[in-house]
């Protein structure tokens, strides 16, 4: 099992190489002259006055944590998926009762405007 | 005899081990949020080794691709005090390595143990075609069907927590009811109006008006 | 239809998941402020669960979806209990959320949420279930804390509970994985046997056992793994320090039993000295710092400290007395300290929390009845007969003292009475010092008359402790010692 | 072919010894990824030329005949423009984040199978090794965004996060359905298990239609590409979070865009419309008269429809609005996705599934 799974971290190795190496050449072939204004983060035109990075607006949060939760999900559908034909109708039955709980939140979380983006 | 294997796994154990150091020395949060990243990126290729493909993978995916995009986030928009974080740590230092030494040396106890060395169990190796998937499969939803539907429950109680948390309305917010959108006849929107022909001025700034209150009430 | 009569067991953990999913969506639906129609759903379907409860019990001991579920006597009874505690509670602390803009759909829901994983914790016979369990009760119980987003207190103390509830986890986690490591199995039965028959590696066992000793302190709030227990008391608005601080101790008794008893019994020299060192170390701190707090809730908290160490004494004589003994201490604890705190919710107004010492001084002038009520409370804390309190306490120690523990022993009694001061200081601020407010104190009739009950319950309990202490009895033992 | 490559790799075995499985794969790696480099330069060469046909003009004609070495002429462009890091940025992450864009973009191939046998890793869990690669690529938006110090960028990469994971659920969703159908989570057998000796007709777009069709929706979104290109919304956030990018670091945040383009119109074939297999395959006539045609050929030529639909849609759709991209994905996507899911599970449980 262990022998398919080696040509796939070469490949990470190899993958981060293409990405490292034309950073590299562009460093190297390209002219390195800075200078305050243009070294300034872009601000439509005024001066930039305060750190760019600041609070916004929690549904955002919202949907990274009901990401987090419906990814679990799939998660465990995944292995049922790829047995279902072996586990029959007692699995097929007790992922539909996995999937009505879940069914209930997300029912809730769609009546309470948890998805409403305004 | 050092396979490659070997080779391997320490190769990911060390850099577990300084991922997870990085994460509690890293000045800067969100330094240490990507360190534990390797950390369980490391933690993957462990249990890969292991030939827990599937756990491997979805540590990655959960963990990697959900739990910690949500981690950063946090870290990247709360504006964390460092230096007030800070302040605590040495004066709980002591207790916090005491607490570690005990953990090392219980661990180094149980591990240098003799009987623990000669229990080891062989880890059976598994053909190229063997799916850990397909096993684990077989029993969450049939032996396992109760802990499973429990998980359920969890990520439901987890879901009304988040949302009861988090949530907040905004009354004057404005929006977009595309039902109310659909459902709009053309009698709602259009008037035709009969009109003598010779006013030329009142026919064209009849339409404007409409398109007008068309646009109010979107 | 031949498979769902083989869940007959589990009847009332189904019954309850559906109706919270009932009553999550039904609450979308109703208006108004005061909830009353879910209110009544969720107390009508606490009585449906123990109707169920009843209805379903049978002799012996039942296993349910490949031995990860078992139906006892103990969970049975734990299970009723957790169902009046939890009504209790609500009907004490459905004013006081009122005023605070803080009885929603959701805080029920949760709340309904948790008594599922505190049934789950009791019926449960895997390591895993546990663990599941554990989780549902505590999950929920961070969010109930929590729910008041403006309250800088409140979000303070959950975020203590839920940093150190999840180390806790995770140490208790940690110490089931070596106990699964050492013999194999998660079963409860299954590893009592592995150990009896011989495990190779008795290290990891021991390490595992140190781990889940450890996460099991975190989780009862025993010295040295209190921290958390005075500030979330304090912090937690009233009614969920309430739900804290009763019918999760009957879960988390079930949950000692089950690990430390079932699982772990050939272990047992191992865990009763640790959890000696525990229970003393409790008794002490608990006792001696509750005389300095100023602050009711606080004062609970640690005198809940102290309380759970009593319980440990109990559970570590490590004979059917001591279990008996131990869960009857439980279940008085959790009545005790719904009166305690439902003496504080009724007392409170909105914008006002009645939960320092001084609010008490002089109750007896402004409502001689509570004055009373309090007073049967306070006397049963501290153990002064013929209340409730004493008998608890005196069953644990001749428990104790049957299993030759003298030293743990005479260190209870010296403890107990150095608690006895705090409790009685209530009752002497109470009949003797002069009220600092005249205002009248207005009741529900419902709560006013729940706490008449459960003061005299705590008095009547005490002159007739041979029911309850039997049913104990009885329960720990067909459920321990008829494995299979 | 398949002898002649036997016969390299015997000879490469008595000759390195130990060493010649790494040096071998790494062959095959490069093998792998320089087509797909020139794949994207040539993809963006193909982008102007259809979007100019479309709007009535030529596109790029000047360098070189048809505008053919205009892609080359703008790498070595951006290869000669200074790469610039903003005041105030966190210099290592800016230089990283392009490449942990890049990186999961390039290593999800590992896994996807080109035609018969034509495959680097042929592992057991596949699809699901795909899913966690493409959740990577958010990292690189994110931090990127972070890292510029610019309110732009930061806003952009919100933006784009959480819509790529909204759409992510969606696309694993759908992926549950493939898997359903195929029981296995190897590339290779989800191929292999659309073959029936029907063609076309064997091949999973038809039993899970409107999954082939959220998915590859999903898959657009995922990529930032319009109608659901918010994140680079000229108009209102400038170029997103790639805002104070220059240079290299800009070309490779276009690399890995593009690359994820090929990659999902790649992974819609391979999932929904049989990877290498020939539509015509147990056809009467069509079937014996394309049986020589090489499974590359129709891997490829399936993954050129997809591509020009990318394409197609950038030419064709408005940008979509944010509350209505949220929208899609959380109230339109994910419920029919989730009861499609029951639906063919539903279905397998019946005689009547010929799949």
């Amino acid at each position: 099992m262990l022998e398919n799974y080696f040509p796939v971290l070469l490949f990470i190795a190899v993958g981060l190489a293409v990405g490292v190496a034309p950073l590299v050449l562009g460093r190297l072939a390209a002219p390195h002259r800075p200078d305050d204004a243009k070294l300034s983060p872009y601000e439509c035109g005024f001066e930039a006055f305060e750190d760019a990075r600041m609070k916004f607006d929690v549904r955002y949060y919202l949907v990274a944590i009901l990401f987090i939760l419906f990814d679990l999900e799939i998660a465990f559908l995944f292995p049922w998926a790829v047995v279902l034909k072996e586990i029959g109708v007692f699995g097929f039955v007790s992922m539909l009762v996995f999937l009505s709980i879940l069914v209930v939140g997300f029912i809730y979380e769609w009546m309470k405007g948890a998805l409403e983006w305004e | 005899m050092m396979t490659i294997e070997t080779i391997v796994f320490y190769l990911f154990a060390a850099l577990s081990v300084f991922a997870g150091l990085r994460v509690i020395t890293a000045r800067n949060p969100v330094h240490a949020a990507l360190f534990l990243v390797l950390a369980f990126f490391s933690m993957a290729g462990i249990w890969l080794l292991l030939e827990a493909e599937f756990l491997a993978i979805t540590l990655v995916l959960v963990y990697v691709g959900a739990v910690m995009v949500l981690f950063l986030f946090v870290v990247m928009m709360l504006d964390v005090d460092l230096v007030q974080l800070r302040e605590g740590f040495w004066r709980w230092f002591p207790i916090g390595a005491l607490l570690a030494a005990v953990m090392v040396g219980e661990m180094i106890w149980v591990l240098g143990n003799r009987q623990t060395a000669e229990t080891g169990a062989e880890v059976i190796k598994h053909a190229a075609d063997y799916s850990n998937t397909k096993e684990l499969g077989r029993l969450i939803y049939t032996d396992y069907v109760y802990p499973f539907e429990l998980a359920a429950v969890l990520l439901l109680v987890a879901i009304v927590a988040a949302i009861a948390l988090t949530l907040r309305q905004r009354r004057t917010a404005k929006r977009q009811d595309v039902a109310q959108q659909v459902a709009v006849k053309r009698n709602d929107r259009v008037r035709l109006v009969s009109m003598p022909a010779s006013a030329r001025v009142s026919t064209q700034a009849q339409p404007d008006e409409a398109a007008a209150s068309d646009q109010q009430k979107h | 239809m031949s498979f769902l009569s083989t869940l007959y067991s589990a009847y009332a953990e189904i019954f309850l998941l559906v109706m919270v999913s009932v009553i999550l969506i039904a609450d979308l639906f109703t208006a108004g402020r005061t909830k009353t129609v879910t209110y009544l759903l969720v107390q009508v379907t606490l009585l449906g669960c123990s109707l169920i409860t009843v209805a379903t019990h049978r002799d012996g001991i039942d296993h349910l979806f490949h031995h990860m579920f078992v139906d006892d006597l103990m969970s049975d009874v734990l299970k009723l209990l957790s169902y009046m505690a939890i009504s209790m509670m609500l009907v004490y602390s459905r004013s006081y959320l009122l005023a605070r803009g803080l009885f929603s759909g959701e805080f029920l829901a949760l709340v309904l949420f948790s008594l599922l994983g505190m049934m789950v914790m009791i019926s449960a016979s895997n390591f895993i279930t546990l663990y599941l369990g554990l989780e549902l009760l505590s999950l929920s119980l961070y969010a109930i804390v929590a729910l008041q987003r403006d309250s800088a207190i409140a979000t303070e103390a959950a975020m203590k509970y839920f940093i150190l509830g999840a180390l806790a986890s995770g140490l208790l986690l940690y110490g089931m994985s070596m106990l699964y490591g050492a013999t194999g199995t998660l079963d409860v039965n299954a590893v009592s046997s592995a150990i009896q028959h011989g495990v190779p590696n008795k290290a990891l066992l021991v390490f595992g056992l140190v781990f889940v000793v450890a996460g099991l302190a975190f989780k009862l709030g025993v010295v040295p793994f209190h921290m958390w227990v005075p500030d979330v008391y304090h912090g937690a608005p009233t009614a969920m320090t309430m739900l804290i601080g009763t019918a999760p101790k009957l879960a988390a008794f079930a949950f000692v039993m089950r690990i430390l008893v079932e699982a772990l019994q050939p272990l047992m020299v191992h865990w009763s000295g640790m959890l000696a060192i525990l229970a003393v170390l409790s008794m002490a701190l608990g006792n001696i710092s509750a005389i300095a707090q100023t602050n009711l809730k606080r004062m609970f908290a640690y005198s809940t400290i102290a309380h759970m160490g009593f319980l440990l004494v109990g559970v570590l004589s490590g004979s059917n007395e001591g279990y008996g003994s131990a869960m009857f201490y439980a279940v008085v604890y959790v009545i005790m300290s719904l009166g305690g705190f439902g003496m504080i919710l009724l007392m409170s107004r909105e914008g006002f929390e009645a939960d320092k010492l001084s609010d008490f001084k002089g109750l007896n002038q402004r409502s001689p009845w509570l004055a009373f009520m309090m007073l049967l409370l306070m006397f049963s804390m501290a153990g002064v007969p013929p209340t409730v309190g004493f008998y608890a306490k005196f069953a644990v120690l001749n428990a104790a003292v049957q299993a030759g523990h003298i030293p743990l022993v005479i260190l209870a009694v010296l403890f107990s009475l150095i608690g006895a001061f705090y409790y009685l200081r209530i009752v002497k601020l109470m009949y003797f010092d002069a009220p600092e407010s005249h205002e009248r104190i207005y009741m529900q009739p419902d709560s006013s008359l729940l706490i008449s009950l459960n003061g005299l319950g705590v008095l009547i309990l005490g002159i007739l402790p041979g029911t309850l202490m039997s049913v104990c009895a009885v329960s720990v033992q067909q459920s321990l010692l008829l494995p299979h | 072919m398949m002898e002649l490559l036997q016969t390299i790799e015997q000879a490469g075995q008595g000759l390195l010894g130990p060493f010649w499985g790494p040096l071998w794969t790494l062959v095959k790696i490069v093998v792998i990824v320089a087509p797909i480099m020139g794949g994207v330069a040539y993809l963006t060469l193909a982008e102007r030329k259809i979007l100019g046909y479309m709007q009535d003009r030529v596109g790029p004609n000047r360098v070189g005949y048809w505008g053919l070495l205009q892609p080359i002429a703008d790498g070595v462009k951006l290869l000669m423009k200074e790469i610039i890091i903003p005041t105030g940025a966190n210099k290592f992450l800016f230089v990283a984040a392009p490449v942990l864009a890049l990186v999961p973009a390039l290593v999800a191939w590992a896994v996807v199978p080109f035609a018969d046998g034509m495959i680097l890793a042929n592992v057991n869990a596949g699809l699901l090794y795909i899913l966690a690669m493409t959740s990577l690529g958010v990292y690189g938006i994110i931090i990127a965004g972070w890292a510029s110090n610019s309110k732009y960028a930061f806003l952009g990469a919100i933006r784009s996060a959480a819509q790529i994971v909204s759409y992510e659920l969606a696309m694993g969703f759908a992926l549950v359905c493939v898997l359903l159908a195929a029981q296995s989570m190897s590339l290779v057998d989800i191929v292999k298990g659309q073959q029936h000796g029907y063609g076309l007709l064997g091949w999973y777009f038809i039993p899970l239609f409107p999954m082939f069709v959220v998915y590859f929706i999903a898959g657009v979104a995922e990529t930032n590409r319009a109608p659901f290109d918010l994140a680079e919304d000229e108009s209102v956030i400038v170029a997103g979070f790639h805002t104070e990018y220059s240079g290299m670091g800009f070309a490779l945040f276009f690399l890995a865009e593009y690359a994820n383009m090929i990659l999902i119109s790649a992974l819609t074939s391979v999932f929904f419309l049989g990877g290498w297999l020939n539509p015509f395959e147990g056809w009467p006539v069509l079937g014996a008269m394309t049986a020589w045609v090489p499974g590359l050929f129709w891997m490829l030529a399936k993954m050129s429809v997809f591509l020009f639909i990318f394409l197609w849609f950038r030419a064709t759709f408005p940008r979509y609005r944010y509350d209505q991209l949220m929208r899609l994905g959380w109230k339109v996507f994910i419920p029919l996705t989730l009861v499609w899911v029951v639906v063919v599970a539903a279905w397998m449980q019946t005689p009547l599934w010929f799949w």
